[in-house]
């Protein structure tokens, strides 16, 4: 009997040790950086699995389209035409699996990376690469603290939440000036996690700020199944406007309940509300989410550029192109431009160039991609969209509006 | 017959609109035998419960020599040397039989030699020392229930309650059971036993207890209580063939 | 008014989690296991409705017919696969057995059908009638009432049928109900189909007005795990009437409480639950 | 018997393994690339909190499933105190505190009110899920914003923080090794007995003299404030926490996982399960890369496999039980509401 135990027992446990010593190996492989090398390693760190793996499949999708698109007409021309390659790190949502992840990505050769969606993950994964002297761009992370650690190698495209806020802020007084409408009694609701805290309560200020007056600001949990009581205390203080900051489940939840309450306001304010500039929200919500208003960063929907990018990744995915594939998409660009302009994957003049960055030609609606010394993109300015019938145009301010912003908003009962 | 070691006093436990246990008094002599009869649900193991302390008397006291031990917990009863089996089997079952015995032993030293020395004794004296290094579950019925009297008795005890230690044991290994009483007995130790086998009570017992419903109904000399009309009624009646 | 709203509110997606919590308590009841699959059990189901409507045009409701046979399948076939073979083992290793089958549904949907959001897009999703001020969801109406039925057919199922009677015996003496030639593993097995059946049923009817991801089941699980506790483990009519509690307490909780803190009145009625009766409110002692 | 020979010395080959594959690493330590570091750091963080829970959770038979309440506990502790001025070190001791101080009262009312099993299980995933909404909204440490440390150049113990990762995995190694000795010398003491033996029945323990509550508050407190200790070296490690991660149901699962696979109540069993597991979760993740979800599926197989063929985890391959002549009476534990009979 024991002899069968042992049979059993002893390959475990050479397995195990065998697995252990492999792994202890495999660390050493692939530092190498040629001075011209035919693939360019980029790092792409998401949650392609977890709690928001739905978010980082779009972040994905965007990652892949850009590098085809840069590999399909010739790669980076000044380093031979050399071609990207991604190595992706799936961090599930763990800060400690973003630095790892990150680890392994700068180890095996990127020369720069991307990450990493959630603002918690983003902050630790950074640390790596600041370490390690490699730059890193952060498409989507708008928590404040992000750029304010003093990070020399970091830069993000959006706006972080603070200016976002006060962007935001500004567009909701001028355009309720404009139109005549009473923003006397706002309502900020915000989805409890970082992303939503950090925008609800930077807004919540910056309303302060331009002389609003907020009566409440409420943050909820995401995961609810139902958001119903929450709408009826909101609509039980009578606002006229509401700001809210949101993902995909509780946006819905939080329309269907005003809906079926007859809650109406002024107008339906979004803040950096993914969804809300994402078409797909809006094709499956239908009438549901019209008319409400979102400040973010968007689509410059006036060039050809950005109507092709809209074609392409429809076609590619099956889906429409939202702020969440745009934004690591753009990355990817500004990332090869700065490889275009530094001729070299060497760290310092990668960064060099990053910091030197001043793009036009990407379909934002949002002026030049520049950097400031913190890292922040100050050409990354928010701009309002309206979904109108379905359709995501925008409205504001008036250089990148396809559109005029619909006003006064009808009353739920009348659409 | 010398002092009494242990004197249960008007206990009582009610459970809901039950009363269990209905103002039981009994005394335990030193080295004295004192079986327990009665019908199932006679509250013959509740009074065991509320005198080792995993139930608390709603009233009423036990003393154990001079010390009031009603409503003491049960890890302080066995200390103060009285120990008990039970009687639905409770092997530690992760633990083998030796564990099992020094879990008891502690209570008489905290040095684990010493301890171990303890277990094994017991382990000896109930016959199982071949089989200390098993699991406990890994026991028959019989085993287990001398793995509990070992159990209890390396707590150094003073006083020993044994629940039905023969019940669900075959036949042929009640002799060996009735024999371990015996021996306990003759270890200077003062035994309360509640048992079902008729057989087995008026081998052991010096005196006997009759409970039903809760009360006592006869008490006295095994003989007696036997010949008892009431007890003969209430609970012996068409059965007394020896089970 | 504003309470009035959100107790209806809580109430009706109480009725939702009732009907998870039923299936959860039916299987730890019988097995005496804690199923950490069963919200992501669920979200199959959910996907499978999805599909349904996506590519055949079926409507949710529709889809019940097939959606429920599917999973009781399913839920059968991973008693008799799986579950079966740990049924000796101790509870926190077939917890931890539940665990890998969550992990595996989990990550095979993702593999299979992607991370993205989906909807089903029905006319009535968004339909709500006004009943004394207060306004209820048409949908979450029809699944509280479809919820409250299907719980009481259960009821009806374990006390009044032979298949009812063979499960509580197995529940209360498995030994006994094989000794008079109950088949365990099957009517395990039947039982682990009925709670999954059920919760096929929850997944359905909250698809007109809910997301569908992979991730979607996880929360309702840890809903569920409350519930069924509250209303005492292995308790099904316990574990329903706690779905409407812990439904309406959140809903309370939602308009009454500051920030995101609804859940804590959850937690704390729970908590003070388990204090003044460790056994559920309404205890083992009626279990199923 | 042969087989109790192998049995004796499973024990015994199990510490082989695991101390072959802690020298392993404290040797290729320096030459390690930073992923393989910080993966292993990871792993053995993790080793070392299921060793924490292994004491209660294994030994005393209380199944937590919220420790992550105590990690986050210490997280926060450090990580606030920190930003206050607080050197860690004395961080980690009043976090070790606080956590014990709840360990303790979370032992002493489950207790008194006899939450046991699956509600005492469900009771400690309550708890923990309440600190995460308390601490989501709590403006004193953050709220939902999470605690930052300020990172500052230059390694120093006193300091507890470096520039390489390699002090982090020293450190890290030498708790998961402290924490095992103490388990393996309360494997070997009395105390772990009375912890056995008030796992297995409470009243036959109590009836034998063991103080349950005593002993059961006992574990509870240090099995806490040990995890505490984790969660203080998550924030000097990571420098950055939040809510949801430190007091999230995926902490409290990821510290159960190995002992469940390694061994419940079992000195190897938590070091065993980690070092099988790290391996696959990593492997398949790396294996997969394309596909999200695909190491999810292997991972969940993995355990079903692991589960279903070894019941008793891995340490069941170490210590095989005979097969027994006759077979074992169902132990019969009605369930006693010990609460109730105080």
């Amino acid at each position: 009997m024991s002899v069968r135990y042992r049979r059993r027992a002893v390959p475990l446990a050479i397995g195990l040790v065998t697995v252990l010593a492999l792994a202890a190996c495999g660390g050493e492989a692939g530092d190498s950086s040629d001075a011209s090398p035919d693939e360019i390693e980029i790092g792409s760190i998401g949650p392609f699995t977890g709690p928001n793996a739905a978010l980082g499949e779009q972040w994905r999708n965007g990652v892949t389209l850009a590098v085809e698109e840069i590999n399909a007409a010739g790669g980076i021309k000044s380093l031979g035409g050399a071609k990207l390659k991604v190595l992706e790190g799936d961090h599930t949502g763990k800060p400690e699996v973003g630095a790892s992840q990150t680890e392994r990505v700068v180890q095996d050769g990127a020369v720069a990376v991307l990450g990493a969606l959630e603002s918690g993950v983003t902050l630790v994964s950074s640390q790596v690469t600041e370490r390690q002297g490699v730059p890193y761009i952060v498409p989507l992370s708008s928590s404040t603290e992000v750029t304010s650690r003093g990070f020399k190698r970091l830069f993000r495209i959006i706006e972080g939440s603070d200016a976002g806020a006060r962007t935001a802020a500004s567009q909701l007084k001028e355009l309720t000036a404009e139109h005549g409408l009473s923003a006397q009694r706002i309502a900020v609701i915000h989805e409890d996690s970082t992303f939503g805290t950090s925008i609800g309560t930077n807004t919540e200020k910056a309303l302060k700020e331009q002389g609003l007056n907020v009566v409440t600001r409420m943050p909820y949990n995401a995961e609810s199944a139902d958001l119903t009581p929450e709408v009826s205390k909101l609509k039980a203080m009578n606002p006229d406007i509401l700001v809210m900051s949101s993902y995909y489940n509780d946006a819905a939840l939080i329309l269907r309940a005003m809906q079926q309450l007859d809650f109406n306001v002024n107008a339906i304010f979004g803040v950096r509300v993914g969804p809300f500039t994402d078409p797909k929200f809006h094709q499956q919500m239908g009438a549901v989410s019209d008319y409400v208003f979102n400040s973010d960063v968007g689509m410059d929907e006036v060039s050809e550029r950005g109507k092709a990018i809209s074609a392409t990744y429809q076609k590619r995915f099956d889906r429409p192109l939202a702020v969440l594939a745009l934004y690591p998409y753009v990355s990817v660009y500004v990332l090869a431009d700065a490889l275009e302009r530094a001729g070299s994957t060497d760290k310092e003049k990668l960064t060099e160039a990053l910091r030197a960055t001043s793009i036009t030609d990407m379909p934002l609606a949002a002026g030049a991609i520049k950097f400031d010394d913190a890292g922040n993109n100050t050409g990354g300015l928010s701009v309002l969209s309206q979904a109108v019938g379905g359709k995501l145009s925008v409205v504001f301010p008036a250089e990148y509006a396809v559109a005029e912003p619909t006003l006064p908003v009808p009353a739920w009962k009348q659409r | 017959m010398s002092a009494a070691v242990m004197r249960v006093d008007a206990v009582r436990k009610r459970f809901g609109g039950l009363v269990a246990v209905n103002d039981v008094s009994f005394t335990l002599g030193a080295g004295e035998v004192l079986g327990v009869v009665g019908p199932n649900g006679a509250g013959k193991s509740t009074l065991f419960d509320l005198v080792s302390g995993v139930r608390r008397p709603d009233a009423g006291t036990v003393h154990v020599g001079e010390r009031d031990i009603s409503g003491l917990p049960a890890h302080r009863v066995a200390r103060v040397g009285l120990a008990r089996t039970f009687q639905k089997l409770r092997p530690l079952a992760g633990l083998s039989v030796t564990d099992n015995v020094m879990v008891g032993a502690y209570c008489q030293t905290r040095r684990k030699a010493r301890a171990r020395s303890i277990a094994a004794e017991c382990v000896e004296a109930v016959g199982l020392t071949h089989k200390a290094n098993e699991d406990a579950d890994r026991l028959s019925t019989g085993q287990r229930k001398r793995l509990e009297v070992a159990r209890a008795l390396a707590t150094g005890p003073r006083i020993l309650l044994l629940d039905e230690i023969t019940a669900g044991v075959d036949p042929s290994g009640v002799p060996l059971l009735i024999e371990l009483i015996h021996k306990l007995a003759r270890m200077d130790l003062s035994i309360v036993v509640i048992e079902h086998r008729m057989r087995v009570i008026l081998d052991v017992s010096h005196r006997l207890l009759a409970m039903h419903l809760g009360t006592v109904i006869a008490e006295g000399d095994p003989a007696t209580v036997m010949r008892d009309p009431t007890v003969i009624e209430r609970y012996l009646g068409r059965s007394y063939v020896d089970s | 008014m504003l309470y009035a709203q959100s107790i209806v509110s809580g109430l009706l997606i109480g009725g939702v989690y009732g009907l998870i919590a039923v299936g959860l308590s039916t299987v730890f009841g019988v097995m005496k296991i804690i199923n950490f699959a069963h919200g992501t059990i669920m979200m199959v189901g959910m996907f499978v409705v999805y599909y349904a409507w996506r590519a055949l045009g079926v409507t949710p409701y529709v889809s019940l017919l097939f959606v429920v046979p599917l999973l009781f399948l399913f839920g059968v076939a991973v008693q008799l696969v799986l579950v079966e073979r740990v049924i000796d083992a101790p509870p926190d290793q077939q917890l931890i057995l539940t665990m890998g089958l969550s992990l595996f549904l989990l990550g095979g949907a993702q593999l299979l059908w992607g991370a993205d959001f989906r909807t089903v897009d029905v006319p009535y999703g968004n339909a709500a009638f006004d009943l004394a001020g207060v306004s209820v969801s048409v949908p979450r109406l029809v699944a509280f009432v479809a919820a409250g039925a299907l719980a009481g057919g259960l009821f009806w199922l374990l006390r009044r049928t032979d298949l009812g009677r063979s499960i509580r015996a197995v529940a209360e003496q498995p030994d006994a109900a094989a000794a008079v030639g109950i088949n365990l593993p099957w009517t395990r097995a039947l039982t682990f189909g009925i709670a999954t059946g059920c919760v096929g049923v929850a997944g359905t009817l909250l698809t007109p007005f809910y997301y569908v991801t992979p991730q979607v089941g996880e929360p309702f699980t840890l809903i569920a795990f409350v519930v069924v506790a509250l209303g005492g483990l292995g308790n099904p009519a316990g574990a329903f009437v706690g779905g409407l509690l812990v439904g309406a307490i959140e809903g309370l909780g939602g308009a009454l409480l500051p920030g995101s803190t609804k859940q804590l009145l959850i937690f704390i009625v729970f908590l003070l639950v388990l204090v003044v009766r460790p056994q559920g409110l309404f205890g083992r002692r009626v279990a199923l | 018997m042969i087989a109790n020979s192998w049995s004796r010395h499973g024990p015994r080959v199990a510490a082989l393994l695991v101390g072959a594959a802690a020298l392993t690493i404290l040797v290729t330590a320096p030459g390690m690339g930073g992923y393989l570091m910080t993966v292993v750091i990871t792993a053995v963080l993790f080793a070392y909190l299921a060793q924490c829970w292994n004491i209660v959770g294994g030994y005393a038979g209380r199944f937590s499933f919220g420790h992550a309440a105590f990690f986050g506990v210490g997280a926060y502790t450090t990580g606030v105190l920190g930003q206050h001025g607080v050197n860690p070190w004395l961080g980690l001791l009043v976090g070790a505190a606080f956590a014990a101080l709840l360990g303790a009262a979370l032992a002493v009312v489950s207790f008194r009110f006899g939450v046991r099993g699956p509600y005492f299980a469900l009771s400690t995933l309550a708890l923990a899920e309440t600190l995460r909404v308390v601490f989501t909204n709590w403006e004193f440490v953050g709220a939902a914003r999470g605690v930052m440390v300020d990172f500052s150049p230059g390694s120093s113990l006193a300091a507890f923080q470096f520039d390489s990762r390699l002090p982090y995995l020293y450190l890290i190694l030498g708790l998961a090794a402290a924490v095992t000795a103490l388990v393996a010398a309360l494997d070997r003491h009395r105390v772990g007995l009375y912890l056995r033996a008030l796992r297995e029945d409470e009243t036959v323990a109590a009836s034998l003299g063991v103080d349950c509550q005593r002993y059961a508050t006992y574990a509870s407190a240090l099995s806490a404030a040990l995890t505490a200790v984790g969660g203080a070296f998550y924030t000097q490690w990571l420098l950055f926490i939040e809510a949801p991660t430190v007091y999230g149901v995926e902490i409290s699962v990821a510290m159960v996982i190995p002992v469940l696979l390694g061994g419940v109540g079992t000195v190897w069993g938590p070091l065993l399960g980690s070092l099988a597991l790290a391996p696959i979760q990593e492997g398949a993740r790396a294996l997969f890369r394309d596909r999200p979800g695909a190491d999810l599926v292997v991972y969940g197989i993995v355990i079903a496999v692991v589960i279903i063929y070894l019941p008793r985890g891995i340490m069941g391959l170490f210590t095989p039980r005979p097969k027994v002549d006759q077979p074992p009476v169902a132990p019969v534990t009605p369930p006693v509401p010990v609460g109730a009979a105080r």
